[in-house]
């Protein structure tokens, strides 16, 4: 609901209502994971995108779906129940990568899958593997964790900054590397010497099996071991703590909560209001996938009759990353706020490129 | 003649305690603002017991329902391994943990090898057997051996396998893209997936003919068999068994190694016939569920047959629900709640139509 | 080592109190397995309420805290009246009635979550977000060595289910009640004899067990992560259930119990840190409290023994 | 008022396939001791049930002190002053003798002045009082699981003292206690009696009747036969009503013709799961042909014999020899096969599956056997003959047959159930322990009919009883036994009952030591 409002779609409106009175609407299918898109974070984001479109197009419908297991075998089944329904079908997250043989099965259903590419016959395709009724988007997570990582290295009094993580799986790896080379950056252009702590007993190891530091919790859904994860790093005298580690992260907000003086940075959305503690609020900001966006646009596309089916990666030049900078929805400085976006402009020129797991730079190779 | 009516003395509570239940969620439908009716029909359209309106390419209403049954068999025999146990008096509330140490054994030790099908999916069968036969022994011996009970030792273990696994799979097996195991080889799954037949594309469950057929081998061996007999005779009493020559320890680990082995089935059929792979520290409900099912079935095995299908089905067509009637899935898990409440008061409905009954005969007695 | 202590209280207690419930029920003769869908049912109704009523109190203010506790242990054991009318009027199956009070619960509260945040707070969100609660620690004593740990960082619920605790087991070991509540489980015919309601007794143990299991899950959402939702609770009333059996129905040597989980979890994060093994090595020594209890259990359990009528459906013709 | 003080008029109960009680009216007056006759299954039970408030009738009305009442539970009995010391006790085990008596009506006192606590030190004290009033010794801080049925039946009577009971329900509480033990209970219930309460007294034993009843109501098959007064009715005629034919108090037998020796005993030492001996080097035999009788006073080791016998608590030394094979270390099932049949003590936990039907129960030491069970499957046919045959020749009564299930069956048709089960096996060896307990007196007759049938088909018998009649009339050698010794074996007319009494009591022995 913070970034939803863009001055492309106001434009659009008047068209969208228009051809929507006669035509009937695209029938929309949302699936999620088990938390549902009423979930306040990832699946609700993708969620705004399409309630955007609904907005803008009354005719179209959406049905959302939650599928209750988790299990990715599940999920697919549960698109497979439902496909032929439907016009579009947005899919909610990785555990959805495996409807790729289910939409080449059925060519006249299209395809949005969020936060992931899909398979075929289990394995992930290529870039150039497009399938053609198949939107399907990765985000340059390292890019939202840059941002992070200036905010907070721009906002410790302590010097001490950590990023805490669930499992090394690419995404994450990508924010613990972006978080790193935005600490770095702030080091090297505001002359600063801001730590980030590694805890060893928590360092992660990739999908190749390299270990790659940071702090991972091990799990996504484990609020006790982040609590304790949190509560280690704050004995370290870490004061700002990036939090990509999804369920397990509400744990690392709690002991950030219980702390004194402790403010955590959310991810993929806008977390403010986890962050609500009694009279304060403990998040600094967040760093986003703007998954709403992508959502809403690849939807209109539909409805145009545009759509390509896409492997893609998106990135600050898609407007795709960004962080939370609205008043009331984050407490970092004004200064803060215009240094930070200075950078991101340079990282939609391509001026600064973070280090990612698998994009050839590490946060201890990162210049700019 | 006399057969029938025994049958219909057998079916006529739990049926009328299946209908209290539709009527009452029926209601909770209607409050909610959707109509119960088409509900109750969606769920039928979702496990392919009536045609839907469309159906997407290569599926029709037998691919639903092949999907159903491959949804299904797991908990006939989870269930089964349920009523084992109860038939001596134990309690085997880990069937879950069986299951999942079964699954996970299979998988690694055929699931990931190159065997191919003749080899692969007898293998399966064997090892779901064995490994799950030997943790419900385990359970079993330490109630024999130790005194402990098998409820405290079940979910010790539960925990256990949940944690263990999840390490092996987050360190050796994990599949990044869909963040759990490693989907195993389609020659050691015992679900034929999307196997032409004709212009169909559907799931052969070859588990269901396990199933069928060890529901008729339970139902003799309990009813039938010396074994039976003295399982039946340790459950009501230990210490009469004992007198009349049992083997009353032999017959305790005896009956939860049965239980254990029927849990290993249910392992095996889920996580290499239904699903393909194994999401880590998780424990599937169906175990738990299984107690509810069997009891729904009145421990008989035939009757779980028919539990299964209806509690399943209720779950397997909350997808389908949800997008043709707009019913939410957490309803349908409600609904399910409620024909297991009222399947809990069985003995209640039978003590009172037995009195009304009784009251009638002593009344013409009267008259007379 | 202190952190070991510290955690590992703030995970034990309410685990006893929940523990605590079961045993009043188990001892009244009805077998608890739903202790995990009081927990959970209770927890979300008080998360519910201290949601609702933050905005009349300052941020800080721990009012709501102590008036979520008490309407969890209400709405814990209101709750625990289905397992009470299946069990009691409806003479229903105690262990699959405990079953299946966990699976509504499970639907119930996943549901209700949703619904009430948006119908009630406008927002939309699965969890209810809590304000942490204030940490004490007890001047003086808390400068002693190792045991001060025991006093330092505590939540200010670790001091109300000591209490809680005492007087349970003072009314279950001194009080006419607890008398005739401990007889129901042993022979519950003995009780009606004596001219007690069994059906009463074991009414009234269902709901006190209903309000501790609830009490305790308001504990534990605040302590675990500050927020409720459906999916915090999930095992923590087996674990407790265990822990009961385990302490053979009584409550000190459950108080027992519920420590050694509690310190062999903080323990074991303790261990995963001092010996800096790679944060997959988690998962392996997360079953150390199991596999100890499992141990223990081996040299310990021959004598143990469930309450002699316990799950027997109480019939006063019965011979 | 009335002058009866208790009336049930037109009782009609019934229960799944049978009338348990069909129209009974009895009318009793305060003051009396009121006894109820018939034979097992009459329906005896099931009437003070009614009366105590543990089922409700199908039909008929109760009266108490003149007014009309329905009994809804036990608890509205004792509000009513009504007290019953069960068939089957209703004690807590793991509490003490004071709390189960004090239970209901506990002492309280308020510890900071508020908070009522139970006053224990208070009960125990009363309790040790009324004990000593009424002459019923018991020690209020033991634990009900540690002490013996004789005081377990001690505290039940105290329990409905302490309630001030007026009108007090005594169901067979002679069946378990040794004569010395009768004589006490029998003497309490008369000063019972003589304090103005009002007693109702179901018993199978004529002679209690003829002791202490002032009268006496017969039930047949639910039916209300007759209501006489006692001193004016002999023992022959009560037992000719209730039975419906003659019946013969004196076993006739022949002179034993003991052949081989079946069972030999040796050296043999058992302890008990406290791990405290209770069997201390007895040696025994019994020879085919012969009926030995193991006499003494409950509690002293004889049923832990029978236990080590049949294998069902390990012998720490000794020797089991039967038929000359060593079974010491045989399994139970090994021992039964070669030969043992075995009638325990305690039917309703180890003679029983009590959810089984009685067809199933009929099976339980055959069940296995061909033809019952062909290949391990079993065969529901013969289960169904095996038990229509036993049910006709032993006279076991119940509502449906073979298809009944054993809980529901009386206790002296459970009993029956046993023996016949056991009887048939044929073996060469059979235990009985306490055959007769709680049946009536035709079936009393009958069983030792049959025990002295198998004797002369050269069964080798071991019987062992707490009613010295039983082994008096049976018992071709007795064996007496005191605190897990025997003191004395003998051929029974060898000894006088008035010795055997002595040994049991361990006087006898005592005396030879001095
Ligand atoms: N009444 C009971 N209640 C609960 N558990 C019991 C009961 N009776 C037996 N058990 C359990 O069953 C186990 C075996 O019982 P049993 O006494 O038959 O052992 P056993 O004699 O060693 O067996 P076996 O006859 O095979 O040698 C005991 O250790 C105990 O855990
Ligand atoms: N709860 C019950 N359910 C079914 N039948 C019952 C029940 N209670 C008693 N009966 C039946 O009622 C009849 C009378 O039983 P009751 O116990 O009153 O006999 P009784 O005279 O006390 O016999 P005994 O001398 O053997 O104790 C028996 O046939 C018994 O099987
Ligand atoms: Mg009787
Ligand atoms: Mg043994």
């Amino acid at each position: 609901d913070t970034n939803a409002e863009s001055s492309a779609a106001a434009t659009t409106t008047a068209a969208a209502t228009e051809s929507g009175s006669e035509e009937p609407g695209l029938k929309i299918a949302i699936v999620s994971s088990p938390s549902g898109v009423d979930d306040g974070s990832f699946n609700q984001d993708n969620y705004n995108g399409v309630l955007k479109f609904i907005e803008e197009n009354p005719n179209a419908t959406v049905t959302p779906i939650r599928e209750e297991t988790g299990d990715s075998a599940a999920a697919v089944q549960a698109v497979a129940d439902v496909v032929a329904d439907y016009d579009v079908i947005v899919c909610c997250g990785f555990q959805f990568a495996g409807i790729g043989n289910l939409a080449q099965e059925n060519p006249d259903t299209k395809f949005i899958l969020i936060d992931s590419w899909p398979t075929i016959d289990g394995t992930e395709v290529t870039a150039d593997q497009v399938i053609d009724n198949v939107y399907a988007a990765y985000y340059a997570e390292q890019e939202s964790g840059f941002y992070a990582g200036m905010a907070a290295a721009l906002s410790t009094t302590t010097g001490k900054v950590a990023v805490v993580n669930g499992i090394a799986y690419p995404s994450n790896v990508n924010y613990q590397y972006g978080f790193e080379c935005g600490v770095k950056y702030v080091n090297g252009t505001e002359g600063m010497n801001v730590e980030v702590v590694e805890l060893p007993s928590y360092a992660g190891t990739d999908v190749t099996g390299a270990n790659v530091g940071g702090n991972y919790v091990g799990n996504f859904s484990d609020e006790a071991t982040g609590k304790v994860l949190g509560n280690a790093l704050i004995a370290e005298g870490v004061d700002i703590l990036f939090v990509a580690a999804g369920g397990s992260g509400n744990g690392v907000f709690t002991a950030a909560k219980e702390a004194d003086g402790v403010k955590v940075i959310g991810c993929d959305v806008d977390q403010y209001d986890d962050g609500a503690n009694g009279d304060s609020n403990i998040v600094l900001t967040s760093g986003l996938k703007v998954m709403h966006d992508t959502v809403y646009n690849v939807l209109n596309e539909v409805k145009d009759g545009s759509f390509k089916g896409a492997n893609v990666t998106l990135t600050a030049a898609d407007d795709a990353t960004g962080f939370v900078s609205e008043e009331g929805r984050c407490q970092l400085t004004a200064e803060a706020i215009e240094k930070i976006n200075a950078a991101q402009a340079l990282l939609k020129e391509g001026k600064i490129v973070p280090a990612a797991n698998f994009n050839g730079v590490t946060p201890e190779t990162f210049t700019w | 003649m006399k057969k029938m009516t025994k049958f219909w003395n057998a079916v006529k509570i739990p049926l009328l305690a299946i209908l209290c239940s539709l009527v009452v969620g029926g209601v909770i439908i209607a409050v909610t603002g959707s109509n119960p009716f088409k509900a109750y029909y969606a769920l039928l359209q979702g496990s392919g017991l009536s045609p839907k309106s469309s159906y997407a390419s290569y599926k029709s209403m037998l691919t639903d329902f092949m999907s159903y049954v491959n949804y299904f068999t797991p908990m006939i025999f989870a269930a089964l391994a349920v009523a084992v146990a109860l038939r001596a008096g134990l309690f085997n509330i880990g069937v879950s943990g069986q299951m999942l140490a079964a699954g996970f054994t299979a998988s690694i030790i055929v699931g990931y090898s190159s065997l191919n099908a003749v080899l692969a999916k007898p293998l399966v069968v064997i090892i779901g057997l064995i490994v799950g036969g030997l943790v419900g022994a385990l359970i079993g011996f330490l109630k024999y051996r130790f005194n402990i009970n098998e409820v405290v030792s079940s979910i010790m273990l539960n925990y256990t396998f949940q944690y263990v696994i999840s390490f092996f799979i987050n360190t050796f097996f994990v599949d990044p893209v869909s963040r759990q195991s490693k989907e195993i080889s389609a020659s050691s799954r015992l679900t034929l997936m999307d196997t032409m037949v004709g212009n169909l594309k559907m799931d052969i469950p070859l588990g269901i003919i396990l199933a069928l057929l060890t529901v008729v081998a339970v139902w003799f061996l309990l009813e039938k068999t010396k074994l039976g007999y003295e399982l039946k005779a340790v459950g009501y009493s230990r210490s009469a068994a004992k007198y009349a020559g049992i083997k009353v320890g032999r017959s305790m680990v005896l009956s939860m190694m049965i239980s254990g082995a029927l849990a290993g089935l249910a392992g095996v059929t889920y996580y290499l016939g239904y699903v393909g792979s194994i999401q880590p520290k998780v424990l599937i409900s169906t175990g738990f569920d299984a107690i509810a099912v069997s009891l729904l079935g009145n421990n008989n095995p035939f009757g779980i047959v028919f539990s299964t299908m209806l509690i399943t089905l209720i779950s397997k067509g909350s997808t389908y629900m949800k997008s043709a009637a707009g019913v939410d899935a957490e309803i349908a898990s409600v609904i399910t709640g409620i024909i297991l409440l009222f399947s809990a008061c069985n003995a209640y409905i039978k003590w009172k139509m037995e009195r009304g009954r009784r009251e009638k005969t002593n009344k013409t007695k009267e008259d007379k | 080592m202190d952190i070991v202590i510290i955690d590992g209280l703030s995970f034990a207690l309410p685990l006893f109190i929940m523990a605590i419930g079961g045993i009043y029920c188990e001892k009244s003769g009805v077998t608890m397995l739903a202790v995990e869908g009081l927990q959970g049912f209770g927890a979300f109704i008080g998360a519910f309420v201290a949601v609702a009523i933050a905005g009349n109190f300052s941020g800080d203010s721990p009012v709501p805290f102590y008036i979520a506790m008490i309407m969890a242990a209400v709405g814990g054991s209101i709750f625990a009246l289905i397992h009470a009318l299946l069990c009691l009027k409806f003479k229903a199956n105690q262990v699959i009635s405990g079953v299946v009070v966990n699976i509504l619960a499970m639907a119930l509260t996943a549901y209700l979550t949703k619904l009430l945040n948006r119908v009630v707070f406008g927002a939309t969100s699965d969890k209810f977000v809590l304000t942490v609660s204030s940490r004490i620690t007890i001047p003086g004593i808390s400068k002693i060595p190792v045991l001060g740990a025991v006093f330092t960082n505590l939540y200010p619920f670790e001091l109300v289910i000591v209490a809680v605790a005492f007087i349970a087991w003072f009314v279950m070991y001194k009080t006419r009640f607890g008398m005739h509540l401990r007889a129901c489980g042993d022979n519950p015919h003995a009780v009606d004899a004596a001219g007690r309601q069994v059906g009463q007794i074991r009414l009234a143990a269902i709901m006190i067990c209903g309000a501790l299991s609830g009490l305790g899950g308001i504990c534990f959402a605040y302590s675990i992560s500050a927020n409720f939702s459906s999916s915090i609770y999930v095992g923590y009333g087996y674990l407790a259930i265990a822990a009961l059996i385990f302490g053979n129905w009584r409550i000190l040597p459950t108080l027992g119990a519920c420590l050694l989980f509690g310190f062999a979890r903080s323990g074991g994060y303790r261990l995963v840190q001092v010996l800096q093994m790679p944060s997959s090595y988690q998962d392996l020594v997360m079953i150390l409290p199991y596999v100890l209890t499992l141990l223990l259990l081996v040299f310990f359990s021959k004598q143990n023994g469930a309450p002699r009528a316990l799950g027997v459906i109480y019939d006063k013709g019965a011979r | 008022m009335s002058e009866y003080i208790v009336e049930m008029k037109h009782i009609t109960k019934r229960f799944p396939g049978i009338v348990a009680n069909d129209d009974v009216t009895i009318q009793i007056k305060k003051g009396e001791i009121f006894a109820l006759l018939g034979e097992n299954g009459a329906g005896k039970s099931t009437l003070m049930s009614m009366l105590f408030g543990m089922y409700e009738p199908d039909e008929g009305e109760i009266y108490i002190r003149g007014e009309k009442v329905k009994l809804e539970s036990p608890n509205h009995a004792t509000k009513l002053n009504i007290g019953m010391v069960h068939q089957h006790f209703k004690l807590v085990s793991n509490y003490t003798i004071a709390e189960n008596i004090v239970m209901g009506m506990e002492p309280v006192k308020k510890v900071l002045g508020c908070i009522p606590v139970v006053d224990m030190k208070k009960a125990n004290q009363d309790i040790r009082e009324l004990s000593e009033k009424y002459g019923l010794a018991v020690n209020p801080t033991d634990v009900i699981s540690d002490i013996n049925v004789s005081t377990q039946q001690r505290v039940e009577i105290l329990k409905m003292l302490y309630r001030e009971a007026e009108i007090l329900i005594f169901d067979e509480p002679t069946a378990v206690l040794t004569p010395q033990e009768i004589d006490f209970l029998l003497d309490i219930i008369k000063s019972l009696r003589d304090d103005g309460k009002t007693i109702i007294l179901i018993t199978h034993k004529l002679e209690e009747i003829k002791r202490i009843a002032d009268r006496c109501a017969i039930l047949n098959r639910g039916r209300l036969m007759d209501v006489m007064d006692v001193a004016t009715t002999s023992t022959k005629v009560m037992a000719n009503k209730m039975v419906g034919r003659e019946v013969n108090f004196e076993t006739e037998k022949e002179p034993a013709k003991p052949g081989k020796t079946i069972l030999d005993i040796q050296h043999l030492n058992v302890y008990n799961k406290q791990d405290f001996q209770v069997v201390k080097d007895v040696s025994l035999e019994v020879h085919s042909g012969e009926i030995v009788a193991i006499a003494g006073v409950a509690g002293n080791g004889q049923v832990e014999i029978a236990d080590a016998i049949a294998g069902l608590i390990p012998a720490r030394s000794g020797k089991i020899l039967l038929n000359g094979r060593d079974i010491t270390d045989l399994s139970i099932r090994e021992r039964t096969t070669e030969g043992i049949s075995y009638i325990p003590e305690d039917r309703q936990n180890y003679g029983l599956v009590m959810d089984f039907t009685l067809s199933e129960n009929l099976a339980l030491r055959n069940y296995y056997k061909e033809p019952f069970c062909h290949k391990g499957v079993l065969d529901q046919k013969i289960f169904e003959d095996n038990s229509e045959k036993l049910i006709e020749k032993y006279d076991i009564r119940s509502g449906q047959g073979s298809k009944t299930v054993v809980r529901s069956m009386s206790g002296g048709n459970q009993q029956k159930a046993i023996i016949a089960r056991e009887v048939e096996q044929d073996s060469s060896l059979m235990i009985f322990v306490q055959p007769t307990r709680g049946l009536d007196i035709g079936a009393i007759e009958n069983i030792h009919k049959q025990i002295i049938a198998e004797r002369d088909k050269g069964k080798a018998i071991l019987l062992i009883s707490l009613e010295l009649d039983e082994i008096m009339n049976c018992a071709d050698t007795i064996a007496v036994i005191y605190n897990g010794s025997i003191q004395k074996i003998a051929k029974a007319s060898e000894l006088t009952t008035n010795e055997v009494g002595e040994f049991m009591m361990g006087v006898k022995n005592k005396e030879k030591e001095a």
